[in-house]
């Protein structure tokens, strides 16, 4: 069998989008509208996540010590909570420090706790800090048998609710991605498609002269591969644009909420488009071209 | 060597365009095929280019039957095929050179002689100076003519050609006949669909002639009509 | 002129729609991803949008008021509070309630509280709501005029927090559904396009045989049109379908997250699937169409 | 009555197709546009319906300059021409039948006129069965009858044939130009073009040589070369 050359493929192809100048251009527009929605979505799912995490606070219990402990008792207890595995961080809180944070919070009426200054009739504490609630049971069964620990509170119930939002959020959104992804691969694979099926008769004729059904399909799979990358790079400079431009005027409103700079995702967001705009066009015109390359 | 055997073609809407023909053409012959329109000529050339499958009977080209031919060697049983169909079918995104040329590249023939043969070809059929055209930039007559280039392009073994001056002037038809001619003198086989009487009387080759889906006569010299 | 009918061109629609099936498939299943994912975000956005609605909350400001008032000045001050317009709700709050929050808020030191209960030393307030944060410097202002009012305190720090998040939140999904809008009929458009382009030889065959400009488009359009709607009813099932899983899924693990039931949303959603189905439809028609009907 | 006024045609690629082309066609005249492949047949044809403009030079039908001819007034125009195209361009997604009424259609043809013409014009051209057929589904001497029928159907005043013949048998192609022969003899203009020299010394009609754009013999009864 004689040889065939590599730039014969990529020529052909190249042809075939150039000659055929309103379908490629239809196929990379949709393409990249596609990455685009695809990138702002993620973009967007990336953010929330990041900015969700910053809610993890609620993670502590507080634990409260026996009155009247001595000063080498109080240290032994803390040298036992330490020892908890899933304990990440133990702080302590004198009693003093407790009763300025209550006065603290009362507002307006800080004024009552004036009394207690003199003689404060809290104890001191800890503050155990932890990092998946999934850990608070150990912690907590591990306390129980620590001699000197009055009792513990938990914000289990802050704690829940706030790693339910976060779950909820994040499954509604990776929800939506996927969705997202699954529509979009649907759609460019079914333009791909359209653009084949318009040139059904050239391949018909391809087969009629002899082609093979690898012959015929490599330079549309290549079409296919090259517009794939022509659209992601297009979408790629949009997203960036689109995202400096939301970061810009969305950036001076509200301080609480970090937006993450695009540099730090634009690798990844270029890689994932390549791979996706190459990938489907690769294979939307397999998929349409094993029906016409049978003949 | 072409053999067709009780060959039977029914197009799926019911039409009996072929009906129990058998024939024997030998390699190296001349043929011309003539009937009414709708004889089933130009099907009869589709079965022997396998683009439509028999319904029932066998055709055997050189030892082969390629009734039973998988979908795989079409391709490779096609390139030892020179065919002009009656509509051209030529590609119109691709100029005249690289339609000539694509049945070329198909075979792997090396750039260099591609840049060589195809010139020659398009010189044959007198069209030198269209290379660079679309198809849709030719008249009838011309597409027909790179229909015939293409055909020629890969020196097939057999040459099939469906009505290949169905458009064209009587000088050049008469040209393109006697090329057709000059090729089959130098050991191909040729088949000719045509309905010019004047042709076929003049050539004095094999006729077979169809109607209604059978063969009524098939004899040397023999005579349209 | 001789008349022309109505069933003509509606005939030669679905003959269009029904001859052309590959492509009239890709250019429904298209257009119905985009509605889907069109309506799942505006969905999602509509949620959103309620749920945000519920922090309203913080819109309210504590008018303490001067110690040791007799009962009549402090009706006199209340009567004179409710004729603030701005104040949506006036509600008055006595020494011994606001105790008795602030002990509770206390949790494990309420017992701190006891003993102000036999002489407590705070004085009565008054909470006032408003509906929106700009109203809160008028009000602020009618205050300061009224006798009687000792201080108030608002909550402006954590009504601004919310309400930049709300706007941060609305602006970045409003945003992001005009895109997707917009990517949306770019891509139906362009689907519509390729399918009108693959049918290019039709169109000018009408025209050799000499039909007018209007005469070719009106199947074409009302091919679209019919597309359009085939994929809007479509889209709006799978939206459904779609919606009522994540509800089920979703409703279990939380409850603070209220979900719009879909029975709601349907008419809307269906209204405006139709609406945008048809009109792309007709828009994408029209626009191929002008380039190949004038020859 | 067609009156070419010094025409010139230039292809966008720089062929001239036509070159000064002066050229009077009476109502009710049968014309044979005969020439070589590539002399510019076609493109006459192709400047008459409008679907090319003329580089310079006008063209008059009927009173009326229709290189002038606004973009909303062609379909009009087009209606009273019944044309065969040398490619056939018949409609690949509509029946025979379609094809056929949808030329009436254009015109606004009441539905029951429609009924019983395309029956009627099919049978003319012996495609009786074939009406509910796709073109793809026809011989190539069968479509082109198609197209025969469907340029027939609004009994156009001017019938322009561009090789009505290329791909049917002597027989049926002596039948169809007894046909248009027919239809000039009740008062209809009818030019065609052909390159059957047969048909065009039998009938002995007015003669239009073209060759190279240029027409270098034009006589009634004038013989074929
Ligand atoms: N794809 C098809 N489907 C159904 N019927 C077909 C098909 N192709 C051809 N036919 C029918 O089969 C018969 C033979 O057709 P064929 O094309 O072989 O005729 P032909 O001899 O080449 O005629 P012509 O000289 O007009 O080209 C005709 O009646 C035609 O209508
Ligand atoms: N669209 C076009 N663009 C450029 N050149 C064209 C175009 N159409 C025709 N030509 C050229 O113009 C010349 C005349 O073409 P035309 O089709 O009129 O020839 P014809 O007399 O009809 O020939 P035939 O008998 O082969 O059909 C030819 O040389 C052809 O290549
Ligand atoms: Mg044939
Ligand atoms: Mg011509």
């Amino acid at each position: 069998m004689r040889r065939y050359r590599v730039s014969y493929f990529i020529g052909q192809a190249l042809q075939g989008i150039w000659r055929n100048g309103v379908m490629s251009f239809a196929s990379i527009a949709v393409l990249m509208s596609c990455l685009v929605v695809l990138g702002a979505f993620t973009l967007l799912v990336v953010n929330i996540n990041t900015n969700l995490e910053n809610l993890d606070e609620a993670n502590k219990i507080i634990v409260f010590l026996d009155y009247n402990l001595t000063e080498e008792q109080i240290v032994d207890i803390e040298r036992q909570i330490k020892k908890i595995k899933e304990a990440e961080t133990v702080k302590r809180i004198t009693a003093d420090e407790a009763l300025r944070s209550l006065a603290k919070r009362a507002g307006e009426n800080a004024l009552l706790y004036d009394d207690y200054f003199k003689d404060n009739p809290l104890s001191d504490s800890f503050e155990i800090t932890y990092d998946d609630v999934k850990d608070l049971t150990t912690i907590e069964f591990e306390l129980q048998s620590i001699e000197g620990v009055r009792k513990y509170r938990d914000q289990r119930y802050i704690v829940n609710l706030i790693s339910d939002i976060k779950s909820g959020v994040l499954f509604v959104f990776l929800w939506f991605l996927v969705m997202l992804f699954i529509v979009s691969v649907f759609i460019i694979i079914n333009t791909i498609k359209l653009s084949v099926y318009s040139r059904k008769n050239e391949i018909s004729i391809m087969r009629y002269v002899g082609a093979t059904g690898w012959f015929i399909s490599l330079p549309f799979i290549l079409e296919g591969a090259i517009i794939g990358l022509f659209a992601s790079i297009i979408a790629y400079f949009v997203e960036e644009y689109l995202y400096k431009s939301l970061v810009g005027s969305l950036g001076i409103s509200i301080e609480i909420i970090t937006l993450i700079p695009f540099s730090e995702l634009a690798g990844g967001i270029l890689a994932v488009f390549i791979i996706i705009g190459v990938t489907t066009g690769i294979m939307g015109s397999s998929i349409s071209l094993s029906k016409y390359t049978k003949k | 060597m072409i053999d067709f055997v009780h060959v039977v073609k029914t197009y799926p809407n019911g039409t009996v365009a072929l009906n129990d023909i058998t024939l024997h053409i030998d390699d190296g012959e001349f043929v011309f095929v003539v009937g009414a329109s709708g004889a089933g000529k130009t099907t009869l050339m589709k079965l022997i280019l396998r683009e439509e499958k028999v319904t029932s009977g066998k055709i055997i080209v050189d030892d082969v039957d390629i009734t039973k031919l998988s979908y795989f060697k079409v391709p490779h049983y096609r390139r030892n095929l020179g065919v002009v169909f009656q509509d051209f079918r030529l590609f119109p995104k691709k100029t005249i050179y690289e339609n000539v040329a694509f049945a070329m590249q198909v075979v792997g023939t090396p750039m260099k002689v591609i840049k060589r043969r195809v010139p020659a070809l398009l010189k044959t059929v007198n069209l030198s100076e269209k290379s660079k055209c679309f198809p849709n930039e030719l008249s009838g007559g011309e597409q027909q003519r790179v229909a015939l280039a293409r055909a020629l392009a890969n020196n097939p073994s057999l040459i099939i050609a469906d009505e290949p001056t169905g458009n064209i002037d009587p000088k050049m038809s008469l040209e393109i006949m006697n090329l057709l001619l000059k090729i089959n003198k130098l050991g191909k086989t040729v088949i000719v669909v045509t309905h010019e009487k004047n042709l076929v009387d003049y050539y004095k080759q094999r006729v077979v002639i169809l109607d209604h889906g059978t063969i009524i006569d098939d004899r040397v010299g023999g005579m349209y009509e």
